[in-house]
């Protein structure tokens, strides 16, 4: 709704140098911290989350317990330097509701009924936001779940899309974020073509929506590819400390 | 009940006899609060919700200093159903409250721009959304319960900066009727307007809020379950179908 | 304490073109509310309430409960634009108050010695405000009480009364209630003649609170009146339905 | 101890030995802490009370420009019982410093529109009831400790719109001592100043306010019994009476 | 680090005339609050602090419970009529950190093995605030949880001292606590000679800091046995009255 | 485990083979949050935390209109520790916090009344720590990294009263580096730097702030314990020797 200071495409080039279907660097890494089951830290350019993941562990009180499937709570939060104007870092309404949809994008991947009465906790916290914040912490959470060995049915990869200056793109930073026609964040199972996580909002038509939703599979499966990788690594690591 | 309800929908049927894509009855009413400037209050089939438009003046936002603030919240009061506890807002209201700004906003169906006073101020609209039964697909009644309480709402006259509550002096300037058509998944079929029946046993919805010229303004999946291409795919055609006949409601 | 800007009575009628002893139009209704054991919503002119009776049910945790007879509790709010300043939804001192004496009040009228260690929930709720709000709220709480079964001495009859322009009122609106002398919500079992809420400011003489009570048990008996009627009506409808 | 105090009070007795109508000693010191404007401790029966008076400039109401504000808060320290659990104000300190509220404001004690400093700035009057024992009729100790503490309340002086603590150009403008009288009703019997034992089976009570000139400025029921239009009448006739007795303390 | 407006110490004087050991009158008296299970009052000047204890008593929720040490949980707080400016009652984190420190100095000297599974709850409040506040509730805490019977290896007394317009004083008044430049609070079991509160800040040698100790452990002595006095006077008292 | 770690102890050894007087090894990183002022990041041993700098404009406090404000917070993330609930900082984070706030402000370490921007403005500096990982010693490893950001951290331009994020005029003015040395005590043996483990059996800390000038700043007993007079004057020539060690990695 806001209209930007200056154009978001010049010549074709995004305001960062990159091209509209180009994703900016992503790093991945996993097992930093040790007082958790598992953790991971994912970054694309300058937007980095850190998530652990704590269970499955008992859940009290016990009117909590559901008696058939396991519970898998989410808090998505962010540092309070990780923005321009210093975040208060009680939760506010935008973290609560992130935290409830990534919950429900999580479960769709996770055996729930593999730990019953029992919860999986999972803490997002991003440490520098740069755009697409909800996706890096999908990413870095479904990481950190496979690393702390919670049964999934395929990790979740997570990315943003967007359209800015009549121009469809991918992996949206803070000012594109910003200044966007509309901008939809996208997680799914790559290998199973099925998508847990959907957020929308701007101006589409249905056309436009379905051609982002292609664009984001395709980042979402190079994602798929860094994750695998990224565990595959760990898990030989791991194999040589033995 | 849980499993007479999966059985009938196995058959390709809903326990109150509707169609996959029919709603139920729907009720709107505006101009029902006297203080608010604008008010609606929507019974969809059961779902019983009150929409109440306030109007302030304001700061206007660092970075719009010339538009005016939409700020929507929604209470599910604890009148609404035995599950809800008193006290603040849940996810589920928080996220409801949400998208409601979102497909009001990203419609652009108010003119914030409008909503400039002077230098320094604007008009804040507060949106508050009162939940006092729920029936299953709240969301789509309190869409409609927003919109019709802001297309009668009357921005109030102004004497040195300060409100005459009462006297009016325009119309809100509301140009698009967003709503919002949230659909379930069971099995492959997608559903319109669950009942609360129905979505206890249907995991799996996609909101989708549609503008008056088709233009999707909002979308949010709900539920742990998961969809497909397809699913996305029809659920928007279905959408932009069923906008059109909400919106003659209007 | 305020003066008024303009004077509340004129030519013995009040600014609404009432006379002193004139109640304004009441509505009532009962059932509406689909998911509750009772419900009711009572109007006085532009005074609307509407209570949800949730009970008795179990009362966790279990250190709450009461041994030997049932609690009742009360929850009285304001919808944010029920009034000409937009309420924060959060509940403030006026109302914490008003949902404890309204509790004691509604209290006294139940048989709390039939549901031993449970609960009956009493939710409230003002969606437009013009004086008088917590009397409609209790003439709505007792109407939905009586529909849930919950068994009663008496039904709850409420109404205010006060001292405007030294002229003695009933059923105050909005601007008589910022403006009186004095104001005075009152509560009774009228069939017992029992008092079971009583509020008053202002400056009375003795004699003066007497008349008032007078003038109050008077409202509350055709209040009482209108209450029986409209359960009566809603039993004939339910006995139809069967 | 419940049924030894019922079986006294049938028989027509209090266990402690007073009648129906007597208050138990009290004692009342003021200007008991150096840094408040004004302050009074009040020992009723056991029951320990400090109200302290601070006063600050603020801005007016919007609709009560010339007058000062007055603001009543009282704390239910967890010293003060072993029921209290620490936390913000429960309904019971809620209900009793808007109650207190009441009396100051309702019987026009202090004389607000001399509070007035200059266009937008007021003084804001603090009065805070700390509670540090709690042995039966909180309500009465409260309303004395609060007045008292008023009338020993300073106004402080004002340098370039600054206040200058512990400098003092006057005294606060309190006109009236009212008071309040809490009734209890056992059976067909009026009493007052129920000690903490017999709250506990006692569960109808009166609070009322009471002006030096008899008039009533505040009343309120508590607790879930009734009360008959003659309870009323008598308990009224009793408050006055005993409301000359409670202001010769001040 | 602020500046004071007027010097500290004129001719060898402080503001309020003392000397630079001189400590303000003390008064301490027990068994005020009737509803405690021990109670006390000490005032340093215009520093007055109340503290009331519960207990040991059963403690809720169970998971609270240590199995073989009881616990001890300590409240501090200040009257909003106690400063200069009226303070908000809600718990700021000055008096967080205190009450933390508080409890671990009175937990220090509580044979906390003698009653396992209960709480001991000691509640202190500042009537009247003009520096060393904290340490005056410390005193009045060892008196109330030795009046309660609570057992403990020794009383613990407490004091401030710190440094002024370059003089080490003793007992510091709100107006050196504020314009110090430095300052440090003390408690201990003197028969001991044992520590178990320590807070300093500002800008010190070591071996000012040792000087400070040594003049903080005179003053504590002192109080000490003023303590045991009052103890025994009260426990006179109560024979007589038996 | 706990057994174990005394049995070490007791033996005048570490599990993890560290003398009494050696802290574990010390990664410090700076600059590494785009969007703060300053930053770093601390690994002390498997204690993870990152200290950021936010500059803000606000109003300087009355008793010291010409100088800049700190503000110190501590999260303790739940991220950081099975241990940890979500929720709002525990007396243990605001302890830490108010600890580290304390070393920075004592020490003089910031030139306050250099962040002086207009009459009735003023910088403020935010310094707020994440705890990610929480393996013992959580507070040198927060006053390092607070220093260090604070030492990195770079004055914004200012336009028209507005905060230009991004450009830079100066650097903040840090004269000092402080350094806290928390010491443990176990019979009558002290330690630096404890493991987790250790902290799990060794129940008495002192924590001390050691400016460049080997002036102590600040000072904080922690846990149930008891410390002699000989404990505070060894502790005290402990942190004065470590403090050094701390600095050069500044």
């Amino acid at each position: 709704m806001k209209k930007p200071e200056i154009p978001l495409i010049i010549n074709g080039r995004r305001i960062d140098g990159r091209l509209p279907d180009e994703v900016r660097e992503i790093k991945m890494s996993i097992g930093e911290i040790l007082n958790a089951d598992g953790s991971a830290r994912v970054s694309f350019g300058n937007t980095e989350a850190i998530v652990a993941v704590y269970g499955p562990r008992a859940l009290f009180p016990k009117f909590l317990q559901e008696t058939d499937v396991g519970l898998v709570r989410v808090i998505y939060s962010m540092s309070p330097f990780s923005v321009d104007e210093r975040k208060n870092p009680a939760p506010d309404r935008r973290s609560i509701e992130i935290s409830k949809v990534t919950k429900e994008a999580l479960s769709a991947a996770i055996f729930i009924e593999d730990f019953p009465k029992a919860v999986v906790d999972v803490y997002e916290n991003i440490i520098q936001a740069d755009g697409s914040t909800r996706v890096a912490a999908i990413n870095a959470a479904s990481l950190a779940l496979a690393s702390a060995g919670i049964p999934m049915k395929d990790l979740v990869a997570a990315c943003s899309v967007g359209k800015v200056d009549d121009t469809l793109i991918v992996d949206l930073n803070g000012k594109e974020d910003n200044y966007s026609e509309s901008d939809m964040a996208v997680a799914m199972m790559p290998s199973k073509g099925l998508i847990t996580f959907l957020q929308m909002d701007g101006r589409l038509t249905k056309e436009e929506v379905l051609e982002l939703l292609k664009k984001a599979e395709e980042v979402c499966k190079r994602i798929y590819e860094l994750q695998k990788k990224t565990l595959l690594e760990r898990y030989k690591m791991e194999k040589e400390e033995e | 009940m849980e499993e007479f309800v999966k059985e009938y929908l196995n058959q390709g049927k809903r326990i109150d006899g509707r169609g996959f894509r029919d709603y139920r009855p729907i009720e709107i009413k505006h101009s029902v609060v006297s203080k608010a400037e604008g008010s609606a209050f929507v019974n969809l089939g059961g779902t019983k919700v009150y929409a109440g438009v306030k109007l302030d003046i304001g700061e206007p936002f660092p970075d719009s200093p010339n538009e005016g603030i939409l700020i929507v919240n929604a209470e599910f009061t604890p009148l609404s159903s035995p599950e809800i506890e008193p006290g603040p807002p849940g996810e589920d209201a928080i996220e409801l409250a949400r998208i409601v700004d979102r497909i009001i906003r990203e419609s652009q169906a108010i003119e914030l721009e409008k909503l400039f006073i002077e230098e320094g101020k604007v008009w804040v609209v507060y949106v508050d959304l009162a939940v006092f039964d729920m029936r299953g697909n709240l969301m789509d009644a309190s869409t409609l319960a927003s919109i019709k309480a802001l297309l009668h709402t009357r921005i109030p006259k102004v004497e040195n900066g300060k409100i005459i509550r009462g006297e009016f002096v325009s119309k809100l300037p509301v140009i698009y009727k967003p709503v919002s058509v949230t659909i379930g998944k069971y099995n492959n079929n997608l559903l319109v307007d669950l009942s609360k029946e129905e979505e206890e046993v249907i995991d799996t919805k996609l909101v989708i809020g549609v503008r008056d010229d088709d233009k999707i303004c909002a979308m949010q999946k709900q539920g742990i379950g998961a969809l497909s291409f397809k699913d996305i795919e029809g659920a928007l055609d279905l959408a932009i179908e069923k906008s059109k006949e909400l919106r003659r409601l209007l």
